[in-house]
Formats: structure tokens, sequence, C-alpha cells
């Protein structure tokens, strides 16, 4: 058994600029024949290694063989004056321009690595009710957050079957109840946990007694950011320390 | 091993915890610091100490580390108070972290910009999204999409003049059509509400994560015909 | 009135200052600073002047309000440093926030929650570098220069806030827009998108690393060839 490590192309131009660099060849003057068979043995070591050989890999590919094509095209001598580009000429420019962008990176990178050290204030609030709504909101809203959000509830809604379940009354009172001497036991603890091996009707009966529990302002809940875990304290618990 | 943090100058400890409370992103726990200060590998890191013309602070030693944490805090904060600093670090939520003194942060509150801070929580955010994306929209169609109720959200809205009230829907009763404001376009730098993204192009990049990109393909590699084709190019 | 923020014992202008930058989640600028300072009306507030052991600062008062606030920031540091504290006030983004210094900093950036921070992926990197020089720019113009699919990668920078959408190309189909962000520029400390190497500069060191090694000499070892060049140049 033996197993062959490629290395990690970006893209096929990033895979071009390999070869070029590797058989130290002017990219102005690409032996087009051997590099389009370099490219296409690549992309049979990716199908052989089973690793996803993505579109523009095929692109590429044809590319490539479609400028092997055109050089190879007989050179007509007598309509020399009307010159014909060269049929490398974009691609050659597009390698070129892709050169100078990873070439920023490069030193964009230097540039992060330069100023490792630094690191902003992480919270700017300065009392509980101010923080947990932080957690709840976002430091500069963009359009991005907005079109996810909307994103996210159309979708949440949309697989959310809508069930009627019966609560007896007198079952949240006693979650309430469990809940409270839990989490005046443990000082804090995960909601999640609550709701650990619990069907769904009882779910919802320990979300609503946790809801009236912070309602009581018995309990204090809080999210580091949406859709993580949320945390319970005993308010009497935050009040000790 | 904690203990070798404890073997730091003095100095340095202080301002080691004192970094760390600053740069957390949440209010950082006793525990959590007490696990990061174990982790950490110091002594690979070439540490320049801090002469200080101070004698260095008593700390006990024997405390153990929960404790030992708790007081190098209030030591940093012993120095902020003897220098005037307009900030301390305080406990919320179960952690520490920095924030203006009482002194210092009423006058800062009396500034415009740290008055009307336009913050909103989630549910306003939901809530503004599909008023933005669907306007105009009254309460109970908001409802429908949310699957919660909402009047309390839509007030708040109202109040920060995000959204407005645009007319009424010819259904019954009438009900009030919400649209979003000026403000609104001004809070997310948009010219227009035109320019908003469209739920198609953002379905577009979410969606790309799980689009197949396999494409199957069969490459002849028939080298002689290839080695054909190189001779006559390079010729 | 910025006169009367002049007025103020000086430990007192230096605090609040302190106070304005420390609390603005911002970078602020010099000339908001001076807007804010001009817009206070501190008399209003009932302040315990600091009664400190310390000289007063020296600050010449003639000097222009932008300058003087610029000379009080200084102050500041200068006492930050004097104190080994681990953070300073520094300048990016086209303002002034605080930021953790490079003795303590580096130690912060060894623990694995504030590394990962600082993280981004080559093709990430890759992307921002074309957003950064081009911007604003549309997804297919971001693709077609590094040849690749990169929905995801541009999804995963917005998330990171370190770009964000700028409006709409005005062609065909009306693309979105993107650009940095202010948070690009803090994580690369830069003050500015002037700040950036500048695109010729990168330019020019790639043509001088493409260019192909001309002095390529050829020798050839058939005699015969050789000699009838030697009779050719001697005739």
């Amino acid at each position: 058994m033996y197993k062959i490590v490629l290395p990690n192309f970006e893209g096929p131009l990033d895979l071009l600029l390999y070869f070029i660099k590797r058989d130290e060849i002017n990219i102005y003057d690409i032996p087009i024949a051997r590099i389009t068979e370099e490219f296409l043995n690549y992309i049979k070591l990716m199908q052989i290694n089973d690793i996803e050989v993505t579109s523009e890999f095929i692109l590429m590919a044809s590319l490539l063989m479609q400028i092997k094509a055109q050089m190879l095209l007989p050179k007509n001598q007598n309509t020399s004056e009307t010159q014909i580009e060269d049929p490398r000429k974009a691609l050659v420019e597009q390698l070129i321009e892709y050169q100078i962008f990873k070439e920023i990176s490069e030193s964009l990178k230097n540039k992060i690595e330069l100023h490792n050290h630094l690191f902003y204030r992480g919270i700017y609030e300065s009392n509980i009710k101010e923080i947990s709504d932080k957690y709840k909101s976002f430091k500069q809203l963009t359009t991005w957050d907005l079109i996810k959000t909307y994103y996210e509830v159309i979708n949440r809604n949309k697989n959310i079957e809508i069930q009627e379940v019966k609560i007896n009354p007198l079952k949240i009172e006693e979650e309430i109840e469990k809940i409270k001497s839990i989490v005046n036991k443990e000082g804090q603890i995960n909601f999640n946990s609550l709701l650990a091996g619990k069907e769904k009707p009882l779910i919802v009966v320990a979300f609503i007694a946790v809801l009236e529990l912070v309602k009581q302002k018995q309990i204090f809940a809080f999210q580091n950011e949406y859709g993580s875990e949320i945390i319970i304290f005993s308010t009497s618990f935050i009040n000790q320390n | 091993m904690f203990e070798k943090f404890k073997q730091l100058n003095h100095f340095t400890q202080l301002r080691i915890i004192e970094a760390l409370i600053f740069a957390s992103e949440e209010p950082i726990s006793v525990e959590s610091i007490k696990n990061l200060l174990t982790s950490l590998n110091i002594f690979e890191y070439d540490f320049q100490t801090f002469n200080s013309t101070e004698a260095e602070p008593e700390i006990d030693l024997s405390d153990e580390p929960n404790k030992y944490i708790t007081k190098l805090i209030e030591l940093v904060n012993n120095d902020y108070d003897k220098n005037d600093r307009p900030f301390r670090i305080v406990e919320v939520a179960g952690g520490y972290t920095f924030a203006t003194n009482e002194k210092y942060g009423r006058i800062v509150s009396l500034l415009p910009i740290f008055k009307n801070k336009k913050k909103l929580t989630k549910p306003q955010l939901e809530t503004l999204s599909i008023i933005a994306y669907n306007q105009p929209i009254t309460k109970p169609e908001i409802e429908k999409i949310r699957g919660v109720n909402s009047g309390e959200i839509v007030n708040s809205l109202l109040e920060k003049n995000l959204i407005s009230i645009v007319g009424r829907r010819d259904s019954l009763g009438r009900p009030l059509l919400y649209g979003t404001t000026k403000e609104f376009l001004k809070l997310f730098g948009l010219n227009s509400l035109d320019d908003l993204p469209k739920l198609n192009e953002i379905r577009n990049i979410i969606d790309e994560r799980n689009k197949p990109n396999l494409i199957e393909i069969k490459i002849d590699f028939d080298d002689t015909k290839n080695q054909e084709l190189d001779s006559q190019i390079d010729s």
C-alpha cells in the first residue's frame, strides 16, 4: 500500500504557475504542449486519488487544448502583415495578474504576523443588562447580517411543523420548581442540558418554565451569540459574586 | 502548570492577566483565566521583565489558583484607581471585563455618539429583515413569517425610526402597513432599497457549499499522440 | 467651545480623552474627538478633579485643537509605557483606539482562542487582496482573477466582517459589489488603504521575476560548426 500526496492548489492557475516555477519556464513563451500534458496528467492523478476535479480544472484543460490546437495551425506566411495574436496571450495575462495577487496576499500575510500582537478591546459594555443585550446584538450591522437573518428566518419556518401541544399547567409548575432547584444547586447550567432526553411536549414545558423563571428574575439567561449554547445562571448566584 | 505562572515576576503576572481580560471578547471567568495561564507556555517566549521602581506587590503564593487570580485582578484595579484611570476591571455575567468607571463613564455617556447606539437584538433584526424584504407588510403577515407575536418588536423598530407606517392594507380590518425609512438605508449604508442584496444572490453564495462540484471526465492519455504533437509544435 | 476644555485641570483633560477613546467602539478620529469636546458641556457636570502627587504635565495651550489632542494622546501613551501597561492607544483605520502592545499582545497571541481570530487561509488572503485592490468589485470579477469559484470564500470574509456589500454594479444583472471594512484595516494594523503596498511596485517585482534569463549562452560543441563560425568571424 502506498499513498500519493498531491500538493494542494487553489485552482488551475495556481497549478499552472507551479509548473512554470518548477521548470523555470519563461512565462511569456510557455511550451503549451508540454504544459497541457502535465496539466492533464495532474487531473488524472487527482481522479486516481479521488480528489474532486472541479469544473475550473476541466475548463482550463479544454482551454489549454484549444490553445495547443491553434498553435498547430499552419502559419500563413502571406498574411503576416496582419499580425496574428499569440493564442497564449490572454492566458499569460491572466497568470501574471494572478501572480500579482498571490504576491500581495503573501505580503498581507506578513502584515498580519507583524501585527500579531494587536488585540483590540473585546467588550464595550459595562453592565449585565447591556452585556446580555450585546450578546444578542451585532457590533456593526451590515446588509449581510440583514439578509442572512432573513434567509434563516424564512428557512427556519419552512421546516417547522406546526403542532398542537396540550400542556398540563400543573406540569409547568413542577418543571419550574425542578429547574429552580437544579440551577440553585449548580449555580449555572446549559439550557440544553435541561432538555436532554425529553420529548417534544416536555421540551416546550421546560422552555416555558425557563421563560417564566427569567420573567420572575429567579434566573438569568444569556447566549454568546445567536445559535450558541444558552447559559442559565441563578440570580442569587450572580448577586453573591 | 499554573505554578510556573506564579514564578514569573509579579508585575508581569499582573500585566498578563490585564491583557487577557482586555482582549477577551466575552467576560472571562477566573476559571478560564486559570486554564489559559496553565496552558500558556510562557517560557518559550523571550520575556523581558519590567523593572519597576515600585516594590513588587505582595502576593500570597500559597493561595489556590482561583483566589490567587482574583487577588491579582484586585491589585490591577487598585493600580487603576490610584492613577485615576477612567476605567477598571468589573465583574459581570460570571466573568471579568473592562468598563469605564463611574466618574468618567458619566462624561462619556453625555456624548451623543455614545447615547444613540443603533444596536439591534436578534429578534429586532429578524423583524426588520422581514419588513425590508416584504414591504409594505402588515403585522399579522410579519408574525406569520416569524411564527411569533411581534407587536412589541415592531414598536421598538418604530421608536428607533427604522420603520414607519406607510398606509393600510385594503383588506378586512384595514391593518397598518409598515415599510423601512431613510434612517434604515443610512444604517446599512445603502443608497436605495434596490441596493439590498437579493435573496437568490445570497442563496447562491450559501448554497454553493452544498453544490456538487464534481464533473466526471474522461481524458484520453494516449502518450504517443501527445508526443507527436509536441514534436510538431516544438519544431 | 474647545477653549473651555483646555481650561480644565490637565490631568482631567488627559483622562477625558482617554475615556473617550476607551469607550468608543470604533477607532475615533482627532476630528471627532475635537467635535465631541467642543460640544461637551463639561461644566454642567459636577467634576471632582483628581489630585495627583505628580506635577501637571506640560501642555502647550497655543497649539491648535487637532495638534493639541494628538499631544494629549501621546502623553497618555507615555504614561502607559512608563507603567508597563499591556495596552496603549494606537492609530488604526483612520482613528485612535486601544490595543494590546507588542510585548504583552504577543503573549496573548500564544493562546489558542486569540490565535485563531487572526488566522486566514490562503484562499481567504488571496480573495481579500483582490478585493482590497479592486474595490468595489463583483464576485465574477474576483473569480476571473482567481480562476476558481469564490462564493464560499467571499461568504466567509463577509462572516468575518472583513468585507461588506457596498452596492451594485450598474451592469447586466446588477451584481453586488464588495469592499473591505474597518475591521480589515484593524486586522492588518493599517490606518488606511493607502498604507497597502502599491500595486505598481508589486507589478514591477513580478515583472522582474518573470524575466526570462536573458544571458542564455548556448555553446554548441559541434566542432565543425564552430570552425565555420570562426572562419565567418575571421573573414
